[in-house]
């Protein structure tokens, strides 16, 4: 019953159709959220005494690092239904996500180090956050590549799921591990997460920023979910007719 | 003994073949025709429960697990770094006096002691398929068989498979060189 | 399933490079490694450990980066398959016999080694038990890493494996030092075991299941 | 302190050069798809 009920509603064509119909106006009106979210972060929220402008990377650098982690817990999803329902929708969807993943994983690298630069003095510290998001990042390329690797897309969705599933039950192993390991050492000057005194002008920026950034990510994850779809049913007659 | 419902087949959407139905009874040889890449060797693979099917079943009177059938296939199995008689070992096979004249009758008697890597394509595949012949599996797969051998040790097998089917056994194979011997075809062409 | 232990232990035994080669290359950079320092500086406890331990990782790689290939490219897995007893017995005797060949010497000379760089006197035996256990763990995990990328060649699967071993690498950095400070260091050991006890009969099926898909 | 405006606006430009190569590339890659589809169905209707 649920079954029949997924394959009908979620049969990549009925998914490509609406996804063609929605893309648009969903990228639009979150990248103008998000474009207001930074305006107001960036421009209209008062100075932290401590840190000066440079705080104001709160409002890419958090969406971003949380971000990158919902779309590996995304990716599981979908490789769970894949493996359980074979549905094919399921791992054309995760398999778009591995590539934005990286990216995003890579920008939340890219501006946390930035912003340590004027407030540690130092672009990279071994601390637990950071070492497990760069561990997040090489898991996503290990995933593109992996994928890349067969000729035989059926062995490689089935590969592409299973290592899924080993990652997302490895990444709070490993964030509890490295958290476990950094307090043998001295913990960091200021960590990521107790950013000082944030007082509500900040914070509401800040929520909206998140908020608007997971919609943005989203409305790519349908663009490329649809570039997906198209270059693995190629064969079938509904692409040919449209 | 074994019978094949409504089989379909398809890699990266490509079709091999739609709606396969066939049986093989007892005493039958079989042989599966068809141009490269119509999907013989897979469709070897299906019955032998290596690769699931994508639609329809294959029906068996016994399990696969029993030791009732033998399968050689394009690769060998042997190690080319050991010995023919550390392979025979591997097979678990016992060099008794029924195995040796065997052995003899493929002319591998005098290489016991030789290393696989030595020997000629052709030897290698009469090694291979000494152990589907000491075998006394009630089903015997082989894909292409007679690749590479000479007309010697080709007609040592067609009397082989003779005598197997013969005696109320089955075989199923694949070939382009035509054998003499009562067979019903499948073709995978359309 | 004993006997299928004793002929891959044949099969591996007969064929020298796959065991003796990656041994050797771990004395070789045994040897290498006091080289790049003064005669007389005496090594910490804490350095030592860690290059044995990555050593061993790097070693261990290097080894089993071929396991199932050759299987895989002669045939004989798909004849395994097909035998009577369960795919996952010729799993667990492959990784059994490349454990005995290779893990217990490479933990037998990182203990021996260490009796030469640093004198320890209270932690020999909990020492050799740590480096065979995460040698057990580290085998297992390369066979799976090498079970996804079979033909891929094995760079592939490691860099999916390799953020699995971390936690195990933090939990014997954590044994160590608890152990240097005179703490009780018997929790860190027991989840090593732990560990391994689970990989152990857990990581077969999993591999099996992987070499299956390959094999269709 | 103050200052260090810099910074914020390195992370802005990356930001938003990211996410548009991300949009593009697809939507490049939608389209030329899309045009192949057509033409070899084209080519084998004829």
């Amino acid at each position: 019953m649920l079954k029949k009920f997924f394959h009908q509603f979620a049969s990549p064509k009925s998914y490509f159709r609406i996804a063609t119909k929605i893309q648009n106006p969903f990228l639009l009106i979150f990248v103008l959220l998000y474009v207001f979210a930074l305006a107001w972060g960036l421009l209209f929220t008062p100075e932290d005494y401590v840190q000066g402008n440079s705080y104001r990377i709160i409002f890419m650098h958090v969406p971003a690092s949380f971000v990158s982690q919902i779309l590996f817990l995304i990716m599981a999803f979908c490789s769970v239904i894949f493996l359980v329902w074979r549905l094919k929708l399921s791992i054309y969807v995760a398999k778009s996500i591995a590539p934005i993943g990286a990216a995003v994983t890579f920008f939340a690298l890219f501006s946390g180090s930035i912003w340590g630069i004027p407030t540690w003095g130092t672009w990279w510290q071994w601390d637990a956050r950071i070492t497990s998001t760069l561990i997040l990042l090489i898991m996503y390329l290990g995933l593109i590549s992996l994928h890349s690797s067969f000729n035989n897309y059926e062995k490689a969705d089935r590969f592409f799921a299973i290592i899924v599933l080993a990652g997302v039950i490895n990444i709070p192993i490993i964030k509890k591990s490295v958290d476990w390991w950094s307090t043998l050492h001295q913990s960091a000057s200021i960590t990521l997460t107790d950013a000082p005194s944030i007082d509500p002008l900040m914070l509401a920026p800040l929520f909206l920023s998140i908020f608007s950034f997971f919609g943005l990510i989203m409305g790519i994850v349908i663009l490329s979910s649809r570039y997906e779809i198209l270059l693995r049913e190629q064969s079938k007659s509904w692409v040919k007719s449209l | 003994m074994i019978k094949v419902n409504n089989l379909s087949f398809s890699v990266n959407n490509k079709k091999l073949f739609h709606n396969l139905s066939f049986a093989i009874s007892e005493g039958e040889l079989i042989r599966i025709s068809g141009s490269n890449g119509s999907g013989k060797t897979t469709l070897l693979k299906i019955m032998l429960g290596i690769t699931p099917p994508k639609k329809g079943f294959v029906e068996k009177e016994f399990s696969f697990g029993e030791k009732e059938f033998e399968f050689l296939g394009h690769k060998n199995g042997l190690k080319t770094y050991l010995s023919v008689k550390d392979n025979l070992y591997l097979m678990d096979l016992k060099l008794n006096d029924k195995n040796l004249k065997v052995l003899n009758d493929l002319s591998l008697l005098d290489l016991m002691s030789e290393t696989v890597g030595n020997l000629s394509y052709g030897q290698q595949k009469k090694l291979a398929l000494a152990r589907v012949i000491l075998s006394k599996a009630r089903l015997i797969l082989l894909d292409e068989p007679f690749v590479g051998l000479d007309d010697d040790s080709k007609k040592l097998l067609e009397k082989f498979l003779y005598n197997h089917i013969k005696t109320g056994k089955s075989a199923v194979i694949t070939s382009h060189i035509d054998i003499d011997l009562p067979y019903s075809e499948i073709c995978l062409d359309d | 399933m004993i006997r299928l232990f004793f002929k891959e232990l044949f099969k591996m035994v007969r064929q020298l490079r796959s065991w003796l080669g990656p041994l050797s290359v771990f004395v070789l950079i045994l040897v290498a490694f006091p080289l790049t320092q003064d005669i007389d500086t005496k090594f910490s406890h804490q350095t030592t450990f860690s290059f044995l331990w990555i050593i061993s990782l790097l070693v261990i790689m290097l080894s089993t980066e071929k396991v199932f290939l050759e299987d895989f490219d002669d045939g004989s897995m798909e004849q395994h398959l097909l035998k009577p007893y369960n795919f996952s017995d010729y799993v667990s005797a492959k990784v059994t016999s490349s454990f005995l060949l290779i893990g217990i010497p490479l933990s037998c000379m990182s203990w021996l080694f260490l009796q030469s760089a640093v004198a320890m006197t209270n932690l020999n035996l909990v020492s050799l038990l740590s480096f065979l256990l995460s040698n057990f763990i580290f085998i297992n995990f390369c066979f799976f890493g090498n079970a996804v990328s079979l033909k891929r060649g094995s760079l592939l699967g490691l860099l999916i494996i390799t953020p699995l071993l971390f936690p195990v690498l933090i939990i014997l950095g954590k044994m160590l030092s608890a152990a240097l400070l005179g703490l009780d260091y018997s929790n860190f050991l027991l989840l090593l075991l732990g560990c391994s006890l689970i990989s152990g009969p857990l990581m077969p099926f999993v591999i099996s299941y992987i070499l299956k898909i390959h094999l269709e | 302190m103050g200052g260090h405006g810099i910074y914020v606006w390195i992370v802005v430009i990356v930001l938003f050069t990211t996410l548009l190569l991300l949009i593009l590339n697809f939507a490049l890659r939608i389209n030329r798809l899309v045009k192949e589809i057509k033409t070899f169905s084209q080519i084998k209707d004829n």
